[in-house]
């Protein structure tokens, strides 16, 4: 194979990556499947997902179609550091379109969860998830002023103005596959 | 060879090549099948139902080593009659063979558990070989054939089947429930892969078919029930009410549009695409050319509703007529008598039926993504009445949207200028190869989608014409050369499935689709786009199935009796099936099928006479106590209470009606009733050796 | 196929939770504010679902597990099904990321188990009862046209609205409690816009993405080629005077962003975008301060054509 | 002894649907465990309930009657008695103190080879859940 610095390379060896993924015994599409695209493998490439996907639209690389067909390869490494997943608006238009009920949107966040593991997050994400540990809210704003202003309280009556609640709310996500995977600091 | 001779039964296992050897340790087989109880010969070899492979048994039965035969191999559906042959080729009763079925049931079944798939089959084996010293021998019987062919459905594939066997000098009643035989394909422009046209091709057989001696047409009818079975079915056929009165009727279309605009509906011919009449003939090369009167759509002008009445001005005195009865000249359309709105029941005795009921096209306004609602978003098969010469805008090919405007001008007779299309978009697979609606691919859309569009292109080359196609399916003589025409011809193929379709200012669409080859998303603004939506068996298909006692498949066709070996035959005898209603196909594959049919039809009844199993029930009279229970419970009404000379009631069973289903021999209290060939003690025998199997094993 | 459980009222009178999400309480709590006016005097009790938090949105816990996401969502949801209620949210990423979660527990027992697992742990259980309506619906389908014709003391004569649904309150149509008879042709903001005599006419990118959430956050940029698409269509199809919206972050979006590509000049106008919670507040009579006080394209123009009539 | 059981399972099975969608099964290679064995019947209206009884008397683990779906069956209404009488059957069954999922009645087409399959499988799984015919100990 033709190795770029990182990515997909220009030159895919088909062979090479399935001789991979016999060695690692583990393949990427049943990977992915446990992570909730469980449809995936009746994909017949139609592209009526890609026909209508913001992402494609915009030009980003690994939209639906080609993610998908991308995981039936058994490409993994390669799509670590793409942000494509990361930009699916989860608006599922693909799903409604989707003619072999794929549901694309959830081979996107399929993908993220499998990113996830290997540690190939944003950091804005880490940073949501942080927030949404520590106040409950993952986009925490310091609107207080614009609540005062609107005749409204200084805090909301959430997890942000309510301990026990709050507290609820950790023991919740301790319990979790966040906690296990140790992203963002848990330990108050 | 009689019966109470002693069994001596012959075991011989077949290795299918490797389909059975490859599972299942043969010899191991053969090792435990000698242990078996009367078992005398015990044989394997490569391929049992082959020449050498059947010559084994029969020398053995020539030889005087057996009187039973088990042949331990694939399946009875398809080889116990090759078998049972050979037994009686060698001068044994056919009905000393049983049939152990460890190539279906058992090494393909258990292909990787080779040990475990050993084991079954010795269990297979063991049960046969227990039922096999229980048989009996049997004759078979004979019935009588009626010659007549009853064919339901008069598109192409009806049609033909008709006139084969019209030919063949078998009468034939064809029953179609349009008022017009054509089917479909009536309803096609040019037709693939030849681009003739089909109403060239199509109407001189329709006239052949209302002119052959042989055949009895039967349109705008039903069949509303079957009795009886193979060689013998009663059928009861309702001629609709058309209200017309077709002797008189020379369909010369004085009435067609005398009709007020109230009564005006969608006409079913174009798709709807324009409006048609209450009174109507379906279309101008419409065979019978008879004109019929939709009832749900009249509104009785003048109150004249063939009640019998006959309404008088009340200042003239002279009739009231509506325009329909005004305006015709042979009195055909009056309705001052009576019309029963039931029509008429015809009853006909026939040997065989073909069923060629055709498709419908799936309707396009559950595609929501594809602005379904919007006028110019069409199906093909609208398509096909727009580009025909027949359609709406007499073959001009214009907007959907514009018709109206079209067809108001030419009712004045004024001239319109209608703008000109500029891009044409089609659509594959629009319900089919879709999970939500039909997993199948509708095999015909491809084909016709470039048809269409090469039809298109070639008379209006200023045309931008695209096609979305998931792939093109092109398999058939000289499809790809067509296919690859299209290309030639400059129409834009583009593979991937299309979106959504929105509509755009300036009365266009917007085609939303994606180009795999060139990995983006495309669009293409457009004036029309054709939905190539799926062919679908018609909703009422599944109830003339179950009136008939045939089966539909998953995908709501009918369902043949083997797809490769029996393609036109179904599950009962006597009933053959042809063209759309087994399943999605174009006219070459229809005619075929149905020539097909006609020719098993033939070859079934040609010989007047069928031999039918004798595994039938009977009753002993001698244990029979005339309790009656069975009585009631046969489907097929063949067992009668009698009185015999001892002056008891006691059952009989009419061994022309029975089915051999067993329902009575299951329920009889008092095991007076045997069905031979799956007798009491034949089945229990079998169960036994299985329930028992791990005892016999160690 | 989504066992559709019955949906939980208050007694007699129409009452919900009022899930706030996070976008609208810390970004545009106007629209909170808006909520807080409208309903009370519409004849729907709210209740303030103490306790509440993010919903979990997309890119938290629904990108880590799906357990997780499921677990977040049915703490919230408790909240409305402990006091026999359903929930109401004006924000399309809260309506989307609890419906999905609802329905992946309704379908899937072996989720629903896990989830209810992790809530014992707070000493709660999620049935399936409560689910999350959205603001429009209620408004169109529970207070019903008539009502809001009744109520507004501002109609919106000779005023063009482009009405922006967003992808959540459409797709994937099984999931939500609510549908749109055609969702590529939604028309119950349309109709509710209509019904303070408003224009509010299709445009060819009625449905299309604005561009918000994790397409923006990745990457900007795209994100306004997106937007700015959007915007060109509806003043060029219509010239519209605002934009409506049910949807807090395409709120934000076509707000923030109209405001960006003026200034790299790439957009030479400027339409106003309110929430049609804000517009309906505005045509009750409620400050405007307070229901409507926080935007970044200016709306004070239409605000007083909206006042002044 | 136990670790070595396998279960041993009869299906009695209608030479229309069942039998067929067994050979489908087979011939698409759908696999299913070994331990379910075949017995052909013309019909399920033809299975007597002394079929079942006496197989499961004689040691059979499971027994299963199939059937064509309800509407399609080729002598009309065979498998609508063969519904009524397995009603009765269940009865009897727990009555000679044999858990009454040890037998079952199924509609499988025959077209449905997959489904064949599948029931096999998961029959035989509640057959090994159960563990061996009480009546065999004795
Ligand atoms: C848009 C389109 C374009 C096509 N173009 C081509 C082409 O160019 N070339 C080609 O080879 N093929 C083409 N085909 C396919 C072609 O139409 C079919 O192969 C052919 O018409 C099938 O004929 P049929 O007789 O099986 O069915 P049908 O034509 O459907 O005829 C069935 C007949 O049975 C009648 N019927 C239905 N139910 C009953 C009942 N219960 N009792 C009595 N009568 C009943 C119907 O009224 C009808 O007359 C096209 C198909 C479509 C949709
Ligand atoms: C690799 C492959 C795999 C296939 N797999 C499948 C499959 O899985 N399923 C399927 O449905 N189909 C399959 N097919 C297609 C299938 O093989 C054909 O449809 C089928 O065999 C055609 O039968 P036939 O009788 O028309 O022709 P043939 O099988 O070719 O028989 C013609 C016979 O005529 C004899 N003959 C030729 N010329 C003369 C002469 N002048 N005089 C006397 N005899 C002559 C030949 O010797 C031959 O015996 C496959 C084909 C191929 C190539
Ligand atoms: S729409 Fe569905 S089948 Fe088509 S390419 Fe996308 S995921 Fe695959
Ligand atoms: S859900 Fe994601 S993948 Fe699907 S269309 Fe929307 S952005 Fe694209
Ligand atoms: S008898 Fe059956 S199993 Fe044997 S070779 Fe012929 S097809 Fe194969
Ligand atoms: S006018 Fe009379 S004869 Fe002529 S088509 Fe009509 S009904 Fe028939
Ligand atoms: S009475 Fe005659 S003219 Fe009047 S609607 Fe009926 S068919 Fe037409
Ligand atoms: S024939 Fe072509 S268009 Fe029709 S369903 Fe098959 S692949 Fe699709
Ligand atoms: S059920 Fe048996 S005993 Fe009773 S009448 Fe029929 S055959 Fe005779
Ligand atoms: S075997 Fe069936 S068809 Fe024959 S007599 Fe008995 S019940 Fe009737």
């Amino acid at each position: 194979m033709i190795e770029p610095e990182e990515g997909v390379p220009t030159v895919l060896n088909l062979s090479e990556i399935a001789e991979r993924e016999k060695e690692e015994e583990e393949k990427v599409v049943e990977i992915v499947r446990e992570f909730g695209a469980e449809n995936l493998i009746y994909c017949m490439q139609c592209g009526s997902c890609a026909a209508v996907c913001p992402l494609a639209r915009v030009g980003f690389e690994w939209y639906n179609k080609k993610l998908i067909k991308a995981l039936l390869l058994g490409l993994k490494e390669e799509l670590l550091d793409d942000p494509t997943p990361w930009a699916c608006v989860a608006c599922n238009r693909c799903t409604e379109v989707c003619p072999r009920l794929v549901s694309p949107f959830e081979v996107m966040f399929a993908v993220r969860r499998m990113m996830v593991e290997e540690f190939a997050i944003p950091t804005l994400a880490i940073e949501g998830l942080r927030a949404l540990y520590e106040y409950g809210h993952a986009v925490y704003m310091t609107g207080r002023e614009a609540r005062k202003k609107v005749g409204l309280p200084e805090k909301p009556p959430s997890t942000d103005s309510d301990e026990q609640a709050l507290k609820d709310l950790k023991t919740i996500l301790k319990n979790t596959k966040l906690a296990e995977l140790g992203l963002i600091p848990m330990n108050d | 060879m009689s019966n109470d001779e002693k069994p001596r039964i012959g075991v011989y296992i077949c290795h299918c090549g490797e389909n059975i050897a490859g599972a299942v340790d043969v010899k191991a087989v053969a090792e435990f099948a000698k242990t078996l109880p009367d078992v005398v010969v015990v044989r394997d070899y490569l391929f049992m139902c082959s020449d050498p492979g059947q010559e084994l048994i029969k020398q053995d039965i020539r030889d005087g080593l057996i009187n039973r035969v088990v042949v331990a191999a694939c399946t009875p559906r398809t080889h116990e009659p090759i078998f049972r042959k050979a037994c009686e080729d060698a001068g044994l009763n056919k009905y000393f063979f049983e049939m152990a079925n460890i190539r279906d049931q058992c090494s393909w079944a258990h292909w990787h558990e080779k040990e475990k798939a050993t084991e079954k089959a010795k269990a297979i084996v063991a049960a046969a070989v227990a039922k096999a010293r229980l048989l009996e021998p049997l004759e078979d019987r004979y019935i009588e054939l009626k010659k007549d062919v009853l064919v339901i459905g008069g598109g192409i594939a009806g049609i033909f089947a008709s006139l084969d066997l019209a030919n063949a000098g078998f009468k034939v009643h064809l029953v179609e429930k349009s008022p017009s035989i054509g089917g479909n394909m009536a309803k096609l422009d040019k037709t693939f892969p030849t681009n003739d046209c089909s109403a060239c091709i199509l109407t001189p057989l329709m006239v052949e078919v209302a002119n052959h001696p042989n055949i009895n047409l039967l349109t705008y009818s039903e069949v509303e029930s079957i009795e009886g079975s193979v060689g013998n079915f009663k059928v009861k056929v309702r001629k609709k009410q058309t209200y017309v009165d077709w002797d008189k009727c020379t369909g010369c279309g004085a009435c067609l549009d005398v009709c007020p605009p109230k009564a005006r509906v969608p006409d079913e011919f174009n798709e709807g695409m324009s409006l048609r009449g209450a009174i109507y003939i379906p279309f101008p090369q419409a065979v019978p050319k008879k004109a019929v009167v939709d009832m749900d759509a009249c509104i009785k002008c003048g109150g004249r509703d063939f009640s019998g009445k006959e309404p008088k001005k009340s200042k003239s005195g002279k009739p009231i007529l509506a325009p329909c009865e005004r305006v015709c000249p042979t009195g055909a359309a009056d309705r001052t008598p009576y019309r029963d709105p039931n029509g008429e029941i015809v009853e006909l005795e026939v040997g065989a039926i073909i069923v060629a009921t055709g498709y419908k096209v799936m309707d396009k306004r559950v595609f929501k993504e594809f602005s379904p609602d919007h006028p110019n978003v069409i199906t093909a098969m609208q398509m096909e009445r727009l580009i025909s010469a027949t359609g709406p805008s007499e073959g001009k090919l214009v907007k959907p949207s514009d018709i109206p405007k079209l067809l108001e001008a030419k009712k004045k007779g004024e001239k319109v200028e209608i703008e000109k299309p500029h891009t044409i978009t089609f659509i594959s697979c629009v319900g089919s190869r879709d999970n939500r609606y039909h997993t199948y691919c509708s095999r015909v859309c491809c084909m016709y989608m470039l048809k269409q569009a090469m039809i298109l292109k070639e008379k209006y080359p200023d045309l931008d014409i695209y096609i979305f196609f998931i792939d093109v399916r092109t398999p058939g003589k000289d499809f790809d050369e067509y296919y690859m025409r299209c290309r030639q011809l400059g129409i834009k193929i583009i593979k991937g499935r299309a979106g959504g379709i929105q509509p755009i200012p300036g009365d266009k669409l917007l085609v939303k689709g994606y180009d795999a080859e060139i990995c983006k998303p495309v669009e293409v603004v457009t004036d029309i786009a054709v939905l190539a939506t799926a062919i679908e068996p018609d909703a009422s298909l599944k109830e003339l199935a179950r009136t008939l006692g045939i089966n539909v498949g998953a995908e709501g066709f009918l369902k043949e009796r083997h797809t490769k070996l029996y393609p036109v035959d179904t599950m009962t005898e006597g009933i053959f099936i042809a063209g759309c209603a087994q399943g999605p196909k174009d006219i070459p594959d229809s005619v075929a099928q149905a020539k097909a049919a006609a020719a098993s039809a033939m070859s079934l009844l040609e010989p007047g006479k069928m031999t039918v199993e004798p595994l039938i029930s009977e009753v002993n009279k001698e244990k029979c106590t005339g309790c009656g229970v069975c009585v009631p419970l046969c489907p097929y009404g063949a067992i009668s209470l009698v009185k015999c000379e001892d002056g008891k009631l006691r059952s009989e069973i009419n061994p022309a009606l029975c089915k051999g289903c067993g329902v009575c021999t299951a329920a009889c209290p008092s095991k007076a009733i045997t069905l031979h060939g799956f007798t009491y003690e034949q089945v229990l025998a079998q169960i036994r050796t299985i329930a028992r199997w791990p005892e016999i094993q160690a | 196929m989504i066992a559709e459980t019955e949906s939980v009222k208050g007694e007699n009178k129409l009452k919900f939770g009022l899930f706030l999400g996070c976008n609208i309480p810390f970004n545009r709590p106007d629209v909170e504010q808006a909520m807080r006016k409208i309903f009370p005097a519409l004849g729907v009790e709210i209740d303030d679902l103490k306790g509440q938090s993010c919903c979990p949105t997309w890119g938290t816990m629904p990108s880590i597990d799906i357990v997780a996401w499921c677990a977040v969502a049915a703490r919230n949801l408790c909240l409305g099904e402990e006091k026999g209620i359903d929930l109401m949210t004006a924000c399309n990423s809260c309506y989307g990321s609890l419906n999905e979660a609802r329905h992946k527990m309704l379908t899937n027992p072996e989720i629903h188990k896990s989830v209810n697992e992790i809530l014992a742990k707070i000493g709660k259980k999620y049935e399936g009862k409560s689910k999350c309506r959205h603001v429009a619906w209620v408004l169109y389908k529970d207070v019903g046209l008539e009502k809001i014709k009744e109520s507004i003391k501002y109609t919106l004569d000779d005023i063009t609205i482009a009405v922006q649904p967003g992808c959540h309150f459409l797709w994937p149509s099984n999931v939500y409690p609510d549908k749109e008879e055609d969702p590529f042709n939604p028309k119950v903001l349309r109709e509710l816009c209509e019904a303070l005599g408003a224009e509010a006419p299709y445009y060819s990118k009625l449905v299309d993405c604005c561009g918000m959430g994790a397409l923006r956050s990745t990457d900007p940029e795209k994100s306004f080629t997106l937007v700015k698409e959007k915007l060109e269509c509806i003043k060029d199809e219509l010239d519209a005077d605002m934009i409506v919206t049910t949807c807090s972050s395409c709120l934000i979006q076509l707000d923030d962003a109209q405001e960006r590509l003026r200034k790299e000049g790439k957009l030479n106008f400027s339409i106003p975008v309110l929430h049609y919670v804000q517009l309906l507040a505005l045509c009750m009579g409620f400050d405007p301060g307070q229901v409507a006080g926080i935007s970044v394209t200016p709306r004070d123009e239409i605000i007083n054509r909206i006042i002044k009539g | 002894m136990m670790e070595e059981w396998e279960p041993n399972i009869l299906v009695i099975a209608c030479n229309w649907c069942t039998y067929q969608a067994a050979d489908m099964a087979g011939s698409l290679r759908y696999c299913y465990p070994p331990s379910v064995k075949v017995v052909r019947v013309p019909c399920s209206g033809r299975v007597e309930p002394e079929f079942v009884i006496e197989a499961l008397l004689n040691g059979a683990d499971g027994v299963l009657i199939g059937g064509c779906h309800p509407g399609d069956c080729h002598y009309k209404e065979g498998n609508y008695k063969a519904l009524r009488r397995f009603e009765w059957l269940k009865k009897i069954v727990e009555e000679l103190g044999i858990e009454p999922e040890r037998v079952r009645l199924e509609w499988i087409a025959g077209s449905e080879g997959l489904k064949f399959a599948e029931v096999m499988k998961e029959f035989d799984e509640t057959i090994r859940r159960l563990g061996p015919n009480p009546l065999k100990k004795v």
